[in-house]
């Protein structure tokens, strides 16, 4: 064979004094080939990614080899690295929604790299600017080229950055969890625009996701990380044939499955909502007037009772996040919220503030939800002391205790956010809101970036105090596998529309509408393709 | 919008302050007949030995010149309006003031507008220099400092700018005089004024060689000192923002390190450093500089204010108030604008909801 | 009190920061000698053996006449005469012959004898500088401003007042002054900036009203105005700065909340149900200090050099105050005395460059970005 | 009642030059006219109009005008004609009629005109500086022309001096034309017109200004201003920093420097021009009045209404240790209000003096007659003498100020004895805090208050002080001006009698002071009026300078023999342009 794109050769990382996370690690990527990186959250799969064209932090010690084509790149300059960062080599980061600079437009931030590497500008830049954005499934392109990235939705954020590393055409292309917040039918899509890429251009790719159909059905080659080492690798056939080792063999049992357990009779709505309402104002100019309006979401009429899962699925940007943020009185609403019986969409801050013990969410971006300067410890704690939970007991012991129910080791307690992987902040976020045994707890997306084994964990856990304390659970989520496994309804959105609500088994098996239908289909496709390998 | 309630706010405060102070316009100019209020004797005074002065007055020229008649106190209470009860007086003020008529100085017979006009071209080239240079020596120094955080050049930078710092302004200002303007040193640049006598026959060129030639020493002595605070916050807020995600993001793109620095941290970083621009300005530019004009002989408004102060020459001091107060709204505006436009997620609204 | 292990990470941290470690210390010892500047320079002595008993001058009060004089007032150490009583033991004839004659009497006594009689030896301690902040040092000054010499170590000022122990008292009282106000200032204008920026609103929109009428303030007015209803003293002038100097950090602070509510920590802490209070001092604070951080030790200088501008105009303490302001003003107008200004140059610089350290060290050993380096 | 027709008059009518004196004894009659005079000045200014309250003038402005009559420097009182020709007054001096010279003519050519001499002293009584204002609405009954060339003075009443006279002679002469249509109260900076040799050429507002010899003055040949104004320009630098002026002064941007700061004559002046000769530094005698500096006590309230305590205070002032270690011994002390003159009382009173103060001895102290005029005492060089501390000590301990366990002075009620110094400039830190720390060693809880020069302003006009510095304006020919500084009327109301004093016997002493008819007579009045006055220790007297400390590039020139009463710098000194050219081909400027 040629020889490899990438190829990495002992690779030993280390954060401080701290141990090795990485553990000479090595494997190749060839032009036209994928590579799939599976393996437990926290293994150290993005260090591995983000140490070939040297991203990490300062206090990151590197060594081993790392090659592109033939050319070493730990230790190399600024100057080659610049070359090929973005230009032969593209990321995608796990976690887009802190990804984007918080001040460019979308379109200045893509075009940046096209201008960059290819010389393109003005008029130019701006239509493959909106092609790109075309192809990964963005609405309307034009309008959103100024918007910034927090008016996007996860979703739509996620797909700006591919777009944005498909804008050179790289001979490598490092994907990080590149579909964690997509739909099912997005997700086919991109799956397919990538596919395209790397027929036609001879890209070779690094992918790195806990999905493992889209492994299944993307990748040619497996390597199964944990603990900072490869522990397996192979064909994907074959590892997905006859995985030797016990952690692969787990990892591939491993998933969500089951059903909820029934709602228990004569239960109390824990929330209702009449005719909610967002739009976000589109404003122009020095003035700032209003001169349009986003309709994230129009006209919600749901319930969720205690002991009782709500699932919302839908397409990405259709609103999903917006009715989470509404419900928990965090942006601004029209409509009706009662909560407990009590009508709270009127509520000052003030007035809020005794209820939110009860009523919890856990973010879809878990990075961004954490404060920078308070360690793990002190963030899960902070709501015990501020709603006198758990008084007279030890805060420490309780932190200790959630942690391990999530599945993060109390050792890490003192260390800062960044400190993490995206799965394990994910993590964190749970914790933090669980810890507090809410009545109602929203979840947006809370294991997109969990392994199989985690996720199952952690829906288990959701099970269990569901079951224990009946908890009221809004659950939103692109895995409708997990969808399924814990929601008792499930509403389904659409360009801010419930299109469709009722119960999991009826809308899972006779869904009503062409949209539902769509999705389910996209999903069973995916199932399927798992089906044939 | 609401800059008339605050404006008008102002100036009531002002005024009934005022009403307190010790010693008005007419103790004013009775000390300066008396040749003891000159406003420059408060700084420093005139080099003179205690007691022994410079030029007799004109008054003295005068054999039989007498003390103050209580006749002329009261004839200078009716000049000055004080003969009438104070709200009478600031409604009257107030009334023209709407009409943009400032009054009068009480002790020269020129408008307050036309005053403050003449004292522009200094205050406008001391402060627009001193800022700008301050900006643009400072910003990049931080972000180079940031970036090159712990090295010696770090090190030797900061050490470098404290030195700067420590030095007292004034101090600084005569010693760059002593040296580069004096007669003992270097004789390179001049010892007063904005532009030379031979200002108007002097080509275009000329005449901004001969401008700069004029501004360098002042606003040398005037930014000296803004470097280092503005050096050490860009420094730090740098480094604040370097190590973020989208700082990755943006290296992942393959910028070079400039670009990702001033094209991507930068706006980040910068909101506070930014944003206090037009303050800093403004701050520099309607007075911040008195020591500067006094040292360098120019005649600005910091010392116009200063003098309207302590000479108690209220049109000036009321009317300069209103005048750069009136500014001041408007540039905090702009300011406030500014926010939004470095940084879109920023409003003004309540949360409450 | 137990430290947690978080805090002892930044302890040493903190202690990892060799200049900031040194420069805490240097600038704690210097602060703490300042503190018993009466001990260190001072025109009393420490300790007077007078006929035997010990007196101690630098507390008591003691009247020339209980040395064998006849003034009933303060002793004045510094004069030969007394000098002369001390360690003759009251021997007032002998003593009272002018300075000159007085300093030779005493090279006498030294064996114990004058003119053959035995006398009653006394001796005095003296501080290692002999003059307070505010002693005009005629003995040993020709013409003022004088150069350092073996009586001044860093010269006189115009007024034959010894510059060390002026800078020892003045960077005391600077000091002192400048915590004050500038911890005052700080923790005002962090409030009312924070209050600001995060509440946004109608509030804010009064409370900019409330900062530009207060703003617009003329201080020298107040000042000029306070001083005349009171006396001018340390703790008006630290009222009147601090009264004008919150609103520098106000702004900035408004600035960094305004952006910094937006950000998803702060949403995700109040979806937490953190009260507003909390989240502004626990969340958004700590991120929004950089500008607080930075401008400390500028404030904290800042402070001193106001308190020298103020000086510089006469509106400062009262001109008997050992203030650096003053030594710099004399600095300019004096500038064939160079040690002037360079002592009150030396001063602020050492001054500045230990506390821009010491808060570069603080402000490094709460980057979470850096604790575990 | 008799006319007196004179080309000059006096106080006491003697006249030093004959009516066809050839020039002014103190110039050089043949002194080439041409070069440049120039010099700094401190501040800005912003007018051209000296003559109102209005604005800040530059410096020199007046010199463009010209007065009906002048004085001298040679002689204290003397005023000969200058616009006027002569004058006539009876000799109850009711009233005076100038004669103006006909060929007397404005810088335009227009000639001056008794009409411009009315117009002159009518808008400055209406208009003018205050204190001339209510002087000449008070005094003047009418001014009015007699003829284009003749005009008269009327006074409101007759009077035994000719005070009144004088002050018309003295009147500057304004061009009526030239005002109309503007406002003489207003501040201008359009230069108004006036009549003498020099005439404004250029200025830059706050920076510098310019004046030029006109070769058409209409008096170039009086005897009066033979030698005189011999410079083509004067030229006068603004400076705010008087470093600046310094540094500009070194660095030949201005020519010719009066040193005012002891510190800088002992020290700076040793740059390279200095060195190589291009610059001169003397000291030329200054023969003027010494000034009355002082610490004034407020003589209203106590402590000061004790004559022990204000003696007692006055001997605590160290001036050989100020002098010395401050003034690098350049000044020499003040101990008389009439220093450095004939007006000084001296030693023990001598009998003439004593006839005069006889009848009033009950208001003074017994001390007037029996010892030496009173004078400051001396000290060492190094502290206050022991005997008078002693002495101060003793004179405190008289009057009840007892000193305490704590050191301080107390009186019978145990009110501690508290003094404040009031101040308005820093310039005077250096004296008052030195004086401070000594009043301390005597027991004496002094303070020192600086505020700014409004506030001092009103608190010496309310009188609330205890002590400050003030110098009293005082003449070689004393007149009615005296009661302003010493009568009792003027103690209470805001005016020049600072310290308040009254004193009976003061008062009476004073009329007969302005009551002398001769100037022997008035010297002997006046020196027992200084004797008088320094018995009651109203003040602690400072210092003066008996000399004027000058330098300047070595190409100006003065008459050998100075004059008393003026340096002359830019009256009668000329330029040497050979030196001038040397020098400036040695490259001195
Ligand atoms: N900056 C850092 N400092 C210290 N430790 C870090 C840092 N970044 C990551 N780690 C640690 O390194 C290990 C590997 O992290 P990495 O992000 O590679 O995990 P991952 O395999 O991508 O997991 P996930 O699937 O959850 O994203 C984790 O245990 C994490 O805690
Ligand atoms: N602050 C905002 N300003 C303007 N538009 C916004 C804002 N926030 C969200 N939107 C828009 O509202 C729509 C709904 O966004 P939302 O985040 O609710 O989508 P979502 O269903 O959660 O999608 P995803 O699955 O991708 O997370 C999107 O089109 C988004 O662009
Ligand atoms: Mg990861
Ligand atoms: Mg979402």
């Amino acid at each position: 064979m040629s020889v490899p794109i990438l190829s990495i050769n002992n690779l030993t990382v280390r954060f401080g004094d701290a141990e090795d996370v990485v553990r000479r690690v090595s494997f190749e990527v060839h032009a036209g080939e994928t590579v799939a990186i599976v393996g437990e959250s926290g293994s150290g799969k993005s260090v591995t990614a983000l140490s070939t064209v040297s991203l990490l932090p300062d206090n990151a010690s590197v060594s081993g080899s790392v090659k592109f084509r033939e050319e070493e790149l730990l230790g190399a300059g600024q100057k080659p690295l610049q070359r090929i960062r973005g230009n032969d080599i593209s990321f995608i980061f796990q976690e887009p929604m802190t990804s984007l600079n918080p001040l460019h437009t979308i379109e200045k931030q893509i075009t940046e790299s096209l201008t960059l590497h290819q010389g393109l500008s003005g008029s130019k830049a701006r239509a493959r600017v909106v092609e790109l954005m075309e192809k990964v499934g963005i609405e309307n392109p034009e309008t959103r080229l100024g918007a910034y990235p927090h008016q996007l939705s996860g979703g739509q954020r996620q797909r700006i950055m591919i777009a944005m590393a498909l804008a050179n055409a790289p001979s490598l292309l490092i994907a990080d969890e590149p579909t964690t917040s997509l739909d099912v039918t997005i997700q086919a899509q991109i799956l397919e625009l990538l596919s395209n890429l790397q027929r036609d251009e001879g890209m070779g790719m690094l992918f790195i996701t806990h999905d493992l159909n889209i492994v299944r059905r993307v990748a040619d080659r497996v390597c199964v990380m944990k603990d900072g080492e490869i522990v397996e690798a192979g064909p994907t056939t074959e590892i997905f044939a006859t995985p030797q080792h016990p952690y692969t063999q787990k990892l591939l049992a491993a998933g969500a499955s089951g059903q909820p357990e029934p709602v228990p009779k004569d239960t109390k709505v824990v929330l209702k909502t009449t005719d909610l309402r967002v739009w976000f104002p589109i404003k122009r100019g020095l003035l700032r007037r209003t001169v349009g309006h986003v309709k994230a979401v129009n006209k919600a009429d749901f319930t969720v009772s205690e002991g009782e899962t709500l699932g919302i699925v839908g397409e990405s940007g259709s609103g999903k996040t917006t009715i989470a943020l509404a419900i928990m009185r965090l942006i601004s609403s029209e409509g009706g919220i009662r909560f407990n019986g009590q009508n709270i969409d009127g509520l000052r801050n003030a007035e809020m503030q005794p209820l939110r013990k009860d009523i919890q969410i856990v973010f879809q971006d878990p990075f961004g939800s954490l404060s920078p300067r308070m360690t793990v410890e002190q963030i899960i704690a902070e709501g015990l002391g501020v709603h006198g939970v758990g008084e007279g007991q030890n805060l420490r012991q309780l932190v200790d205790d959630i942690m391990i129910e999530v599945g993060l080791d109390p050792e890490m307690a003192e260390r800062y956010p960044h400190e993490f992987s995206g799965g394990q902040r994910q993590r964190i976020a749970i914790a933090r809101a669980m810890i507090l045994r809410p009545k109602l707890l929203v979840l947006d997306e809370p294991t997109s970036a969990l392994d199989m084994t985690v996720q199952s964990q952690i829906v288990d856990l959701l099970r269990e105090l569901q079951r224990k304390y009946r908890l009221a659970y809004l659950f939103i989520s692109h895995d409708l596998k997990v969808v399924r496994a814990l929601s008792h309804k499930v509403l389904v959105m659409k360009q801010g529309d419930i299109v469709e609500s009722g119960d999991t088994q009826q809308i899972f098996n006779n869904p009503q509408t062409d949209y539902t239908r769509d999705l389910m289909a996209a999903a069973l496709d995916l199932a399927a393709k798992e089906g044939d390998a | 919008m609401l800059i008339i309630p605050t404006l008008l706010g102002i100036m009531v405060i002002n005024f009934a302050m005022v009403q307190f102070l010790p010693g008005g316009p007419i103790e004013q100019v009775i000390a300066q007949l008396e040749h003891s209020g000159d406003p420059l004797d408060r700084i420093g005074g005139d080099g003179s030995d205690a007691g022994i002065t410079t030029q007799s007055g004109e008054e003295s020229k005068y054999q039989g010149a007498r003390g103050l008649p209580p006749e002329f106190i009261e004839k200078l209470e009716v000049q000055f309006g004080f003969d009438k009860p104070p709200l009478e007086r600031f409604l009257r003020m107030m009334k023209s003031y709407i009409t943009f008529d400032f009054g009068e100085s009480y002790f020269r017979s020129i408008s307050v507008l036309d005053l403050v006009l003449e004292k522009m071209p200094v205050s406008i080239s001391l402060g627009l220099w001193s800022t700008l240079i301050a900006y643009m020596v400072a910003i990049p120094l931080g972000i180079r400092k940031a970036t090159r955080e712990g090295s010696r050049f770090d090190t030797w930078s900061s050490a470098v700018l404290i030195a700067a710092y420590a030095i007292p302004g004034f101090l600084f200002a005569i010693m760059l005089v002593v040296l580069f303007a004096g007669g003992s040193y270097w004789r390179i640049f001049p010892l007063r004024g904005l532009t030379s006598n031979n200002f108007a026959d002097l080509g275009l060129l000329g005449q901004i060689k001969d401008y700069f030639w004029h501004i360098t020493l002042p606003v040398l002595a005037g930014s000296i000192g803004a470097f280092t605070g503005l050096s050490m916050l860009t420094k730090n807020s740098f480094l604040d923002e370097i190590k973020k995600q989208y700082v990755v993001t943006a290296r992942a793109k393959g910028l070079p390190e400039r670009r990702v620095l001033y094209g991507h941290v930068f706006r980040n970083a910068m909101l506070i450093v930014i944003a206090g621009f037009p303050g800093i300005f403004i701050s520099v530019f309607f007075g911040g500089s008195l020591i500067i004009e006094t040292i360098f002989s120019l005649d600005g408004l910091g010392r116009l204010g200063f003098d309207a102060a302590i000479t108690r020459d209220y049109p000036v001091m009321f009317g300069t108030l209103f005048f750069f107060t009136l500014l001041g709204l408007v540039i905090k505006l702009v300011s406030d604008l500014t926010y939004v436009w470095i940084d879109p997620r920023i409003d003004f609204e309540s949360r409450q909801a | 009190m137990k430290l947690t292990t978080l805090q002892r990470r930044r302890l040493s941290n903190f202690r990892a920061n060799r200049r900031a470690l040194w420069s805490l210390w240097i600038f704690s010892t210097l602060f703490i000698l300042s503190l018993f500047a009466e001990l260190i320079a001072n025109d009393h002595p420490l300790l007077v053996s007078y006929k035997g008993e010990l007196h101690v001058p630098v507390f008591n009060f003691y009247s020339e006449a209980d040395f064998g004089g006849d003034y009933r007032t303060e002793a004045s150490y510094a004069d030969p005469e007394l000098q002369c009583l001390i360690v003759t033991g009251g021997l007032a004839d002998a003593c009272f012959v002018g300075p000159d004659a007085a300093k030779q009497v005493i090279a006498d006594a030294e064996d114990g004898e004058l003119n053959g009689a035995l006398i009653d030896k006394g001796w005095m301690l003296w501080p290692l500088i002999r003059y307070n902040f505010n002693t005009v040092d005629t003995y040993n000054v020709k013409t003022a401003p004088g150069a350092p010499d073996r009586y001044h170590w860093l010269g006189t000022d115009d007024q034959a007042r010894d510059v060390l122990a002026r800078i020892i008292y003045g960077f005391r009282i600077s000091i002192i002054f400048a915590i004050i106000v500038s911890i005052s200032t700080s923790v005002l204008g962090i409030i009312a900036g924070a209050a600001q920026g995060y509440y946004g609103g109608l509030f804010d929109l009064l409370f900019q009203r409330f900062t530009e009428i207060w703003g617009s303030l003329p201080s020298l007015y107040i000042i000029i105005i306070l001083s005349a209803i009171f006396n001018m003293s340390f703790w008006l002038l630290i009222l009147i700065i601090v009264a004008f100097g919150w609103g520098a950090l106000d702004g900035v602070v408004r600035a960094e909340f305004l952006r910094a509510r937006n950000f998803e920590y702060v949403r995700a802490a109040r979806a937490l149900g953190v009260p507003d209070r909390v989240i502004i001092f626990r969340h958004v604070l700590p991120n929004a200090m950089v500008a607080t951080l930075t401008m400390l030790p500028f404030i904290i200088t800042g402070t001193i050099g106001a308190l020298a501008g103020l000086d510089f105009l006469g509106f400062g303490l009262p001109s008997s105050y050992p203030s650096l302001g003053e030594l710099t003003l004399q600095a300019k107008s004096n500038l064939n005395s160079p040690w002037l200004g360079f002592s009150a140059f030396f001063t602020f610089t050492i001054m500045l460059s230990l506390l821009v350290f010491i808060f570069e060290g603080v402000r490094d050993a709460f980057d979470p970005r850096k604790t575990f380096q | 009642q008799e006319v007196i027709k004179s080309y000059g008059i006096s106080k006491f009518g003697e006249l030093k030059y004959a009516e066809d004196f050839a020039h002014l004894d103190y110039v050089n009659p043949d002194a080439p006219k041409g070069g440049e005079y120039s010099t700094w000045a401190f501040g800005s200014f912003d007018s051209m109009h000296p003559y109102v309250t209005k604005g800040n003038s530059a410096i020199g402005a007046s010199i463009q005008f010209e007065s009906l009559m002048v004085g001298t420097s040679d002689e204290p009182d003397s005023m000969y004609g200058l616009l006027a020709e002569s004058l006539e007054y009876p000799t109850d001096y009711a009233w005076v009629v100038f004669n103006l010279r006909p060929e007397a003519k404005f810088s335009d050519g227009t000639p001056v005109t008794a009409d411009d001499v009315v117009f002159s002293q009518n808008i400055l009584a209406e208009k003018g500086i205050p204190s001339i204002q209510t002087f000449f609405a008070e005094a003047f009954e009418s001014v009015e022309a007699l003829d284009t060339h003749r005009v008269k003075f009327t006074f409101t009443e007759p009077s035994e001096t000719n005070d009144m006279v004088m002050q018309a002679a003295s009147t500057t002469v304004f061009s009526k034309a030239w005002w109309e249509g503007r406002d003489f109260a207003d501040s201008t900076l359009d230069a108004p017109m006036g009549s003498s040799e020099y005439i404004l050429e250029s200025m830059d507002v706050g920076k510098t200004v310019i004046y030029r010899r006109r070769d058409d003055y209409w008096g170039k040949d009086l005897p009066i201003n033979v030698g005189r104004s011999n410079f083509d320009t004067l030229r006068f630098e603004y400076y705010a920093d008087p470093t600046a002026a310094f540094e500009g002064f070194k660095a030949g941007e201005t020519h010719f420097r009066t040193e005012n700061s002891s510190l800088k004559w002992a020290q700076d002046y040793n740059f390279p021009a200095v060195e190589k000769g291009w610059v001169s530094k003397v000291e030329l005698p200054d023969g003027n009045l010494g000034s009355a500096q002082g610490f004034f006590y407020n003589l209203r309230s106590a402590p000061f209404d004790d004559i022990n305590v204000r003696e007692a205070l006055g001997m605590m002032f160290n001036f050989e240790w100020s002098n010395q270690t401050l003034f690098f011994g350049l000044y020499e002390r003040v101990d008389s209000f009439y220093e450095n003159s004939v007006l000084e009382a001296q030693g023990t009173i001598p009998d003439d003096e004593r006839v005069i103060l006889e009848p009033f001895k009950e208001y003074f102290p017994e001390s007037l007659f029996a010892e030496a005029a009173q004078s400051p005492t001396v000290s060492g060089t190094q502290q206050l003498d022991r005997a008078q501390v002693r002495a101060a000590g003793a004179l405190l301990d008289a009057s009840g100020w007892l000193v305490g366990d704590d050191g301080m002075r107390r009186n019978a009620e145990g009110t501690v004895l508290a003094i404040e110094v009031l101040n308005y400039t820093p310039a005077f830190d250096r004296i008052i805090n030195p004086y401070i720390e000594n009043l301390k060693k005597l027991g004496i809880d002094a303070t020192h208050t600086r505020v700014d020069s409004a506030q001092y302003t009103e608190r010496r006009r309310s009188h609330d002080f205890d002590m400050l510095v003030s110098t009293y304006g005082n003449s070689l020919t004393p007149g009615l001006g005296i009661k302003q500084w010493y009568g009792s009327e003027n103690a209470d109301v805001a005016s020049r009698n600072i310290a308040g004093l009254k004193n009976e016997g003061i008062d009476a002493l004073l009329e007969i002071v302005i009551a002398s008819e001769t100037r022997d007579e008035l010297n002997l009045n006046t020196r027992a009026l200084d004797r008088a006055l320094r018995s009651l220790h109203i003040w602690v007297p400072q210092w003066f300078k008996d000399v004027h400390t000058v330098a300047y590039l070595d190409v100006y020139r003065h008459p050998d023999n100075l004059p008393p009463f003026s340096l002359g710098d830019t009256d009668f000194w000329w330029y040497d342009a050979e030196r001038a050219a040397e020098l400036k081909a040695a490259g001195a400027f």
